[in-house]
This record gives structure tokens, sequence and C-alpha cells, in this order.
């Protein structure tokens, strides 16, 4: 093979910076989605609190109209872009390897590569706060609001190449999961044996891979339409704004479900280690999975029942947003089912799990609701919706993430997040989430719509508004409880045993932390709940064979190929010839990757 | 790219990926080929994409049906030449596959060709990217698929590049062009699709 | 540990219930509610409303019951081991069938009050086109031949048909006692009728309801319901061309308003009233902002965001941008006139303003 | 030097090879012609069928999807229909539109 490059010498270190800037380690690159998910989150948190504050009281005067225009898009990009979905990719990048009992993904240094992108898309949407042009259109941005006549700098530019360099990295990070999940599984675990978890990250993957090219043409057109004169989505030069809906949404609600089946996934390892019984009816929620896969990319036209779409398309799409709650269903009762019958230990994994359980339930209830078109003809765009969406998003994701937090917390750093403190960020969370949303069906019904800076006083929304606030100052300091909590295990002494909770999954077979070469033998799984299973029939699995085992040295040229796209994205801000220059590097360092020994 | 772990289906991981790629890619040109098809019916000022007459004036219409299906056959005739690289690779015929392969990059090159010809053509014709619909939609369709076809000449010089500083087949050789092969037949059949639409369609 | 754990869930779902059940009443009473039907479109989407929401009620108490239960019943107690079965083909068919039978009975009425919602309009339909602009809505009355902005009076009992267009962004028409929401697309032409059912002295309260900019929350507009008798001597109002000034002040704000076609001042030239306003009988015949020729006759200005009297109209001329953010930053916006003209020539302007009844 | 794996057993020859290449280029030149004759409403469907053909041709043969394991048929074809959906659906709600005006 070719001699090592001229550029550096890569010596083997494993601590400091440059470790982390060019780690290929899937656990690694997990905590860095989770790190950042986390500060993105906190920093989408803040944003909503100045909302709600500004909401408290009738033609409030803290915050000016472009300001909170700017804050409620980016509230909403943030959480969905910056914060659930690099929480749920810490999940899948730290626990797909370790359950499926592979040494690490299919292809290490794409794995690198799809963070940076990740975290270059981040920091270039980020940054529009600080360049003034933070997009305020709402996160849907439907045209011809985001046309150059009706936007002021370039909120919008930011938008769709944030936008573009995020889902190269989630289009990417998909791939090389399914290829793992598909190629890597240890010896004996068939399709069938996989933990429900990773089969709901092979769905998300999927619903990823096929829905983001979709949303890359609507965010080329717009940036075609702004910047090039192209009238895709003006109608006065025989654009059509529905266009954009039309694509944004078949992309928008696969979207939702990515957003969820991480959350579904960790729900169902909790519930049934904290209920000491195995998951009830498996195959049945793998297929309520996959057919929420296929038939998410048939409802997107929910999203538009009120923008004069016709009688028949409107019964259709009713239908299958109607039929979509079905799976949801069988899911709900198949977790009850799972407690059944149970010795249920209450702790903060089980609690958030629990909660998960009861809000997503309430979420889905007011989502069925508007599936209907006469009532979302009365819910569209009012805080009913608002409600819906906090419930299955707050309630749901979120409540799952932090479950998997203090579930999985032991084995990704060998310590335990405070019990008691863990209880306390519980209830926090979870009285504060119904007090901040369940009054907003309320002021849906009296119909709030949504995305208003100022509304008057006799109304009859006072009240709601002022206890939907309080509500988000608890939400506040309930994170401030779990930081406290983190803050505190970072500083304890890593005493977590390999399988603290007797859980059944294979990454509780190894060490907490994990060696960074996961299994010293890679495992063979015989039935469905590994660990239980050897555990009943009392088989213990020689674990210290060591034979050399084989990782991917690590490499800068996924950092580099980021940087690469970051310049061009850059430049698509700027001038296009910034972009040229970011082009050179991405094949420059396309170029070092290929020839980069692997051995 | 990364070792070669066992797979448990049996399929290169590499090639699952491309597959997996080229399905991703589906959706990308099914959504360009939707906007294509979404504003075929309502471009309301000249140049239009065929003869028609507009209130008593007649237009001639821009697309040229003999030149891209010429185009089209090149770019068909670089899909065998590919599949004979690809054959020549996989029986270690090394004078074979660098034959086939210099005749797939020219003729892809050939092809990107004729599109730079059309686009020029089209836009002394008066058929700017903002001047109507069809303007917008096709240059972004084609634009995008020309990239693609790029790219693709690229990847193939690279391959062939590799094999001239080794003149003898590596153990991945005939895999690696083995895979450009899957995603260049990938963009012919993408343009069969929007030669069949785009050109054949009556409008 | 437990028994306070599950005193707190019990606590916290009874505490929802509760507040749930208290905030029903005030539901009807709320000038923009939703669930106070007046006409009979609404009353078609208020028929599915009660049963989905009863529905959803019922499937609500009955999975939070069973969380609870079942999180109380099979807590973790000393020598109870769990029970290690994992399915049941039986129970699967049953709770799928379940949903489906739900989703059936919620699909049933959906499916054929759509076709009614959706419908073409009556032949003898008041027809009205709403045309929405960035945060105000011109209605114009084809057949009266009537021009109006934010308030309009329509006569009970009788159809009334609104053809919704949009000369900019999106936009959202929603009265939301008398009828769905419907969105006003440019390039699209969209339809929406229904037959107000109640006449009354308040007006109904609408709102524009899709994202449309900075000032999206203060587009309101009003519907007032009148009986036919009412109705048709509020057609007459209209239709009138305006009278001229009567008082002293009025007349030199109306020579003001209608031979200036710009105003300069110190701080540069505003282009003049009668370039963008329109006033029936006057010069003036601008055509991008409100009609102006009954503007007195208006319950409120600047989209029924503030009271239509003196001092707010003195302050919306002087700077609009102070009480509706964004309308004199937009391209075509108002300019704000306090940097054109004096304390006196503005007032002059609103009581020739207050006099066009 | 080993050979590659998988699929060499089941390779096409070259001579196979250049008649599917023959076989395409027909289907080609038939569809320019069909495109030139007046054949009113029978035009659109035979160019669908006809390049349906050629796509399932390279498809099968040339990416030799056809000697693959069968989950890389099922991946292209899932994601093919997926977008063949999602074209027609749109196509079919912006035609039969009522309210697009500038129509």
């Amino acid at each position: 093979m070719t001699t090592a490059l001229p550029l550096a010498v890569k010596e083997e270190t494993n601590s400091g910076i440059w470790s982390w800037l060019t780690t290929v380690d899937h656990k690694k690159i997990g905590t860095m989605y989770g790190v950042s998910g986390v500060v993105f989150f906190i920093i989408a948190g803040f944003e909503a609190l100045l909302i709600r504050t500004q909401l408290a009281v009738p033609n409030g005067t803290i915050i000016d109209a472009d300001t909170y225009n700017q804050l409620f898009t980016m509230h909403a990009l943030m959480m969905i872009f910056l914060g659930v979905m690099p929480m749920g990719a810490a999940f899948f990048n730290w626990l797909v390897p370790l359950m499926i009992g592979a040494r690490d993904v299919a292809f290490p240094r794409l794995n690198a590569f799809s963070f940076w992108t990740f975290l270059s898309g981040a920091l270039l949407l980020t940054s529009s706060w600080i360049f003034g042009d933070a997009p305020d259109v709402g996160w849907f941005a439907y045209a011809p609001l985001t046309e150059k006549a009706y936007t002021v700098g370039q909120a919008m530019d930011f938008y769709a190449v944030g936008l573009l360099l995020l889902g190269v990295a989630s289009t990417v990070a998909s791939l090389n999961f399914v290829v793992t999940i598909i190629n890597m599984r240890a010896p004996g675990m068939s399709w069938f044996r996989m933990p429900v978890f990773v089969w709901m990250i092979f769905v998300v993957a999927w619903l990823l891979i096929l829905s983001l090219p979709v949303l890359t043409i609507g965010l080329v057109q717009i940036y075609f339409d702004r910047n090039f004169d192209t009238n895709f989505f003006n109608p006065m030069g025989g654009g059509d704004p529905l266009l954009w809906q039309h694509l944004f949404w078949i992309f928008g609600h696969p979207e939702v479900y990515v957003l969820i089946l991480p959350s579904m996934g960790i729900v169902s390892e909790v519930l049934p280690t904290f209920s000491r019984k195995p998951i009830f009816g498996y195959s049945a929620i793998v297929f309520a999975g996959l057919s929420i896969a296929v038939l998410g990319f048939a409802v997107w036209s929910h999203h538009m029942f009120t923008t004069g779409l016709g009688p028949v398309p409107s019964i259709v799409f009713s239908a299958s947003t109607m039929a979509i709650g079905v799976p949801t269903g069988v899911k709900i009762f198949n977790w009850l089912a799972t407690m059944w019958g149970g010795s249920i230990r209450f702790n903060s994994a089980s609690m958030f799990s629990i909660g998960f359980l009861a809000l997503f339930t309430i979420g889905g209830i007011s989502g069925v609701m508007h599936a209907s078109p006469p009532i979302d003809t009365q819910q569209q765009d009012t805080y009913f919706i608002v409600a819906h969406i906090h419930y299955v998003l707050f309630g749901g994701a979120v409540f799952g993430i932090f479950s998997g937090f203090y579930y999985w917390w032991p084995k990704f750093f060998g310590r335990f997040l405070d019990e008691k403190l863990g209880q306390i960020h519980f209830w926090l969370f979870f009285i504060g989430m119904n007090l901040t949303f369940f009054p907003m069906h309320f002021l849906g019904v009296q119909g709030m719509p949504r995305r208003i800076y100022r509304y008057d006083a006799d109304l009859g929304w006072e009240t709601w508004n002022i206890v939907a606030t309080l509500g988000s100052y608890l939400l506040g300091v309930g994170m401030l409880v779990f930081l406290y909590a983190v803050w505190k295990a970072y500083k304890s002494e890593p005493d977590a045993p390999d399988n603290p909770w007797d859980a059944p999954t294979l990454e509780w077979a190894t060490s907490s932390p994990p060696p960074e070469h996961d299994f010293d033998v890679v495992p063979v799984v015989e039935a469905r709940d590994p660990l239980w299973y050897d555990r009943d029939n009392n088989i213990t699995r020689e674990k210290t064979k060591d034979e050399h085992i084989h990782l991917p040295p690590p490499s800068y040229y996924p950092l580099l190929i980021s940087i690469g796209l970051l310049v061009g994205g850059i430049g698509m801000l700027t001038t296009l010839m910034i972009s040229a220059l970011g082009v050179l590097l991405v094949f420059y360092a396309i170029w070092g990757w290929v020839l980069e020994p692997t051995s | 790219m990364s070792e070669q772990a066992h797979s448990v289906t049996g399929i290169d991981s590499r090639k699952l990926l491309m597959w997996i790629f080229l399905a991703s890619d589906c959706l990308f040109f099914g959504a360009l080929i939707s906007t294509y098809m979404i504003f075929k019916g309502n471009i309301n000022n000249p140049p239009y994409p065929t003869d028609r007459i507009v209130n008593g004036e007649f237009f001639h219409g821009l697309l040229n049906i003999p030149l891209t299906s010429a185009s089209t056959f090149v770019l068909l005739m670089s899909s065998v030449a590919m599949v004979l690289a690809v054959y020549g690779a996989q029986n270690n015929n090394l004078k074979m596959m660098k034959g086939w392969l210099i005749s797939t990059i020219g003729l892809g090159i050939f092809f990107l060709l004729f599109q730079v010809y059309e686009f020029r053509h089209f836009l002394h014709e008066g058929l700017g990217i903002s001047t109507n619909q069809f303007g917008a939609s096709f240059y972004l369709m084609t634009g995008f698929h020309g990239v693609h076809v790029g790219i693709g000449v690229i990847i193939l010089i690279s391959l062939l590049f590799g094999t001239f500083r080794r003149n003898s087949l590596g153990p991945d050789t005939g895999f690696h062009i083995e895979t450009a092969g899957l995603y260049w037949h990938f963009v012919d059949i993408v343009w069969i699709v929007i030669f069949t639409l785009v050109y054949l369609m009556p409008y | 540990m437990l028994s306070i754990m599950k005193r707190k869930t019990v606590f916290s779902f009874s505490a929802i219930i509760g507040i749930f059940l208290s905030a029903c009443s005030s539901w009807q009473t709320d000038p923009q509610t939703t669930v106070n039907p007046k006409s009979d479109m609404a009353y078609l989407i208020q028929d599915v409303y009660v049963l989905v929401s009863w529905l959803a009620l019922i499937v609500f108490v009955v999975i939070m019951f069973a969380i609870v239960y079942i999180s109380w019943k099979f807590r973790e107690r000393p020598g109870v081991e769990a029970q290690q079965f994992h399915g049941d083909t039986r129970l699967e068919i049953i709770w799928t069938l379940i949903p489906i039978l739900i989703v059936v009975t919620i699909f049933i009425p959906t499916a054929n009050a759509i076709p009614k919602m959706k419908s073409d309009p009556p032949a003898n339909a008041l027809q009205i086109d709403v045309v929405g602009k960035q945060w105000w809505f011109e209605f114009k009355y084809p057949e009266l031949n009537i021009t109006t902005a934010n308030e309009i009076h329509i006569p009970v009992n009788t159809p009334v048909a609104f053809n919704l267009e949009s000369t900019d962004v999106i936009h959202a028409f929603w009265i939301p006692q008398l009828g769905g929401k419907v969105d006003m697309v440019p390039g699209h032409s969209n339809k929406m009728w229904f037959t107000p059912t109640e006449a009354r002295k308040e007006a109904y309260l609408g709102q524009c309801t899709e994202f449309c900019g900075t000032s999206h929350a203060n587009m309101l507009f009003r519907v007032f319901v009148d009986e036919q008798d009412d109705f048709n001597q509020w057609v007459n109002d209209q239709q009138s061309v305006a009278i001229p000034a009567q008082s002293e002040l009025a007349k030199q704000g109306e020579a003001l308003l209608l031979n200036n076609v710009a105003f300069i001042s110190e701080n540069g030239s505003a282009v003049g009233c009668v370039t963008c306003h329109k006033i029936e009988g006057t010069t003036a015949m601008g055509m991008l902002a409100p009609n102006l020729t009954h503007i007195a006759s208006r319950s409120t200005i600047a989209a029924g965001v503030f009271e239509n009297n003196k001092e707010n109209l003195i302050k919306w001329i002087s700077n609009p941008s102070k009480m509706k953010p964004g309308v004199s930053e937009r391209t075509g916006g108002m300019p704000m006139y306090e940097n054109y003209l004096s304390e006196e020539q503005i007032e002059s302007i609103v009581a020739y303003l207050m006099e066009l009844q | 030097m080993e050979n590659t794996h998988s699929s060499d057993a089941n390779h096409l020859s070259i001579k196979q090879y250049l008649k599917i290449g023959a076989l395409l280029t027909i289907i080609t030149i038939v569809e320019l012609i069909a495109s030139y004759v007046a054949l009113g409403a029978l035009l659109v469907p035979i160019l669908l069928i006809l390049s349906a053909i050629k796509f399932v041709i390279v498809v099968a043969y040339f990416m030799h999807l056809r000697f693959e394991h069968r989950l890389l048929s099922q991946i292209f074809t899932f994601a093919f229909v997926l977008a063949l959906c999602i074209l027609l659906a749109l196509v079919a709600l912006f035609i039969y539109d009522p309210s697009i005006s500038n129509r």
C-alpha cells in the first residue's frame, strides 16, 4: 500500500483533543453527538423560555415581533435538528454496535464524517443568530414568505445551507447504520433476535435515507429562487408555493417518526428490564415499526388539509393518517402488557419511560383528533397543534431520551446518575410539562393561533398563558437539576458493575465503560434476550480470550472533508469562490482518505 | 476503504452501501422529475420546449430530439463499455479492463459535451434559468444529472490512474470497478427515464 | 417511597382532569372559541368534533387508569416474581382491532362531512372576494360594488361564499365560530362558504392563522351578522359616495389629503395618501391600501387591532410601525408621516377621515 | 492474485453483453421513431413500456441484480416504487387541483 502521507505522521494518541478530532470509535462519536445534542437542547430550551415570557401577559413588550419570530423558528429548528436528532444519534452510535455484537460500525471513518458534517451544519445554522439573520418564518418555512421579496437579509440562505449540511450528515449516518445492522450482527443474531431498539434504529435510518433527498431538492429550489431568480415557488413567475409544502412534508412526516422511534426503542429496552420480564409481543412491536415506516410516506398532506385540497385527496390522506394511528396504538398496548405481571422497579429510568407512555399517549390521542379534516380546519395552526407537538416530542422523544440517559449512564461512563436528583428531575419535568402544555389544548380550542408574538386581553387566553409560562420555568429548573446530576456523576468515582440493572441485551455483557474494542470475543447469540437466556440456563461465556483484534486507526480526513463542506456552505452564503475552495479541500481530503492505509 | 468484515448476508458491505445510496438517489431524481412534470403543464412564456402556436404566433420548440437521442445512445454505449471493463477486471484481463475503462470515460465525456452544447444552445435561444418554469426545472434536473455523470467520470479516471500506477490488478481493483460500474449504470438509467419523460412525451 | 409516588401520580392525573372540566365552561363564551358554532358549516364540524372528543376522552381515561393501575398493582414487592410470558397472538389481534374500530368510527363521519364542507357554494350565495395582503384583509362585494377592509357585514340565514385570494404570501381566512379555516395561497383561488344562523350585535372575530411575516399577529378581521334589513341599510351606506368635508378642520384635511401626491419636508419626501388609498367620489384612486370611503363606519383600524378613534388614528398616521411592527419597513409600506407632516396637518387629515361615515 | 469472489459463476459472456447493448439501442431507436409517427393516444403507454423495459434490462443484467442477493433487489425496488408513487401522487395532486388559477 502507499507510504504514509507527507502531511503528518499519525501516531497512536488516545487522549487529548487530537484523539477526539480524529476518532473513529463509535463510542467517542456517540459521546460527541450526546454532548452537542444536550448543549443545543439547552440553548433551544432557553429560547422557549423567552417565548413563554413574552406570551405570559397580553400585549407583552419584552420581545419585539421580529425577535419573537426568530425565536420560535430557531427554537423549533434547534430542538428538532440540533437537539433531539443528535441525542438519538448518541444512543444509536453508542448502542447499535454493542447490541448486535459488532466491534464498530461498518465504515468507522464515514461515521466520523457524519458527526463532523452534522456539527458544521449545526454551527452554520446557529451562527445565523450572530450574523443577525436567524430564520424567522417558522421551521417549515412556507413559500413565498421565503422569497427574496419578503425576507430581509440572508436568513433563509442560512436555513437552506444549514439544513443541506445536516441532511448530508444524517443520510450518510443512516447508510452506515443500515449496512452495519444488515451485515455485522453477531453469529446467531437473526433478524428476530435483534433488540427492539436496533429495529427502531433500522427503521429510522430507512426513513432518513428515503426522505432527505426530497427535502434536499426543496432546499436547492429555495436557494435557487433566492439567488438565481428562478420561480419555483414564486406565483408571479409561474411557480407554486404548494410545491414547497409537498416537498417539505414528504420529508416532514417521516422526520417526526425519526424523532420518536429512537425513544420508542429506548422505552422498549427500559420497560422489560425494570419489569423483570421480556418485552410483550416482540414481533407485533417490530411489525408496527415497519408499517409506520411504510405508511409514513403516505400521509404527508395531512399538514395541508386547509390549503384547498379537493375532497378526494382530503379523504385519502385522512384515511392514511388514521391508519398510521393503529400501529402506534398496538405499541402502547404492548408496552402496557410488558408491565403487566411484572415486578416493576421505580427509578429515574423506569419513571421517565412510564412518563413517556402516559404523555405520548395523550399526544397520540390529540393527534388522531386532527387527522379528520373537519376538526383540522378548526385546530390547524392553533395552540392545540402546539400542544400535540409538545406532548409527542417533549413528552415522547425527550422523556424517552432522558430515560435512556439514566438507564445507560453507568454503561457509557462507568458512573451512576444520582437517583435522588433523578427523581426530582422527573417530577419537575412531569409536572412542568403538564402545566406548560396541557393548557395549550384549551388555548387551541379557544382559538388562539400559533406563532403570534402578542394577543389582546379580552379573549380569555390570559390565565392559561400564565400557567403555561410558569410550567415552562419548572422545566428550566428540571434541566438544571439534570445538569447538576451530570456534574455530580462526573465528579464521582467510576463504580458501575457490568450489568447493574441485570438487563438482557448484549451491551451489558461488556465492562462499564466498554473497552475500545467492545468485545474481547465476539459473542454467540442463541436467543432473543441473550443475557437473560445465559442467566436462566446458567451458561457462562468465556470472556478473556484475547486474539489480535484489528481496530481501524484514527484519521483526520473525515474532519477535513467536513471542514471542506462547511467552507463550501459558507461560500454559498457569501461568494461562490469560497465554495470552490471548499470543493478543492473536499477533493483533496477524499484523495487522502482513499489512499490512507486501513490496516 | 474499511477492512473486509465478515458480513452476515454474504454481500460485501461496500456494495450494499452503494446500492442503498442508489436507493436514496432514486428519491432525489424522483423529486426532481416530479418538479419538472408538475411545471410541464403551465409554461406560459417563450421559449417553449416544443413547437406551439400561442395566440396566433408560432414558437419554435427548443428540444432537439435527434440530437438528444444521439447523446442517449452515447450514454447507453458507455454502459456497455463499463460492463465490459468490469468483465475484464473480474477475469483479470488488465488490457481489456484498461481499454474499456478508457472508452467508458471517453463516452462519458462525450455525453457531457452534448449536454454543454445543448445548454449553450438553449441559453443562446434565450432560455435562462429564470426565464420560465421550463428553464428552471429543466436546467436543475439535467444539471444535477450532469453533475452525477461528471462525478462518475472523475471516479473512473481515478480508478484508471490507480491501475496505471500499479500496472497490476490489486486485490480490490475488480471490486472497486464493479461498484463504480453500479453507480455508472444508475446514472444511465436515470437518463433513460429523463429522456423518455422530457424529450419524447408529448406536451 | 412508593406511596408518595402513587399519591403524586393520582394527584397529578386528577389535577389534569379537574382543570380540564373547569375549562370546558369558559370555552363557550370566549369570543374566538372554536366550540360555539353559529353557522351550518360550523355545526357540521362541531358534530364530528364532539364525537371525536368524547372518544378521545374515553381512550385517555382508560389508558391513564391502566398505566396507574398496572404501575401500582405490579410494583416490586418482596417475594413476588415477575411472570415470564412474552406474547399472546389472540390479545394482539384484539388490540389491533380496537384501534381499527376507533379509527373507523372517526373516519365514517369524517368521510361524509368532507364533501359537504368542500362543496361548491349554492347559486344564490352572496359573493365576497377576499384578498389577503401583508397584514390586512381586503373585502369586495362584486355584485354590490362595495370595497372595504377588515370588517364586513353579512345577512343572517343566507349563504355567503368567499373567494379567497392572496397577492403576496400565504395567509389563512378563519372565523372560528362560523367555519373552518381555508388558506389564501397566492396563485390559487380557494372557495369557502357557510350560512350564518345567528345575528348579533357584537362581531364574530376572525384572524389570519398562517404565519405571514412580522405582523402576522396583527392581522385580524371582524364579521358582523345582521338581520336582513340592517344588512340592506349597511349596504346602502357603503355604496354611497364619500360626502365632502363639513367642519373647518376637516376641510383643511380634505384639501391636504386630496391635492398632494407627495409630502416633502426636510426629512425627504413620502408618497401622498392618494397614491395608495381610494376614496370613492374623490380624486384618491390608489388600489394598494385599504379603501377609506367609509373608514369612520368601521369599529377598528389597522386590521382590527386598534379601536377606531381619534388618538389611534393620529398615532397610526404618525408612526404605523410603532403600532404594527413591519408596516413601514416592508417594500410599499405606509410611510411614517410624523417626519413629513406637522401635528396640525395630521389632526386635520384625521378630522376629515372621521367624517367619512 | 485471488479472483474476485461472489457472483462470477453466473457471469454473462462478452457476446451476451454486446447482444444486450444492441437490444437497448434498438429499443431507443424504436422509441425515437414512435415519437415521430402520429400514434395519438397510444404514444404515451408505448414510450413508458419501452423505457421500462430498458430500465429493467440495465438494472437486471448490467447492474447484475438478477444474480445478486435477494436483499439488494428488494432494497432497490422498494426505493424505486416509492419514488414512482410519490411522482404519480404529486403530478395527480397538481393536475386535479381546481384552485390553481394561473392554469
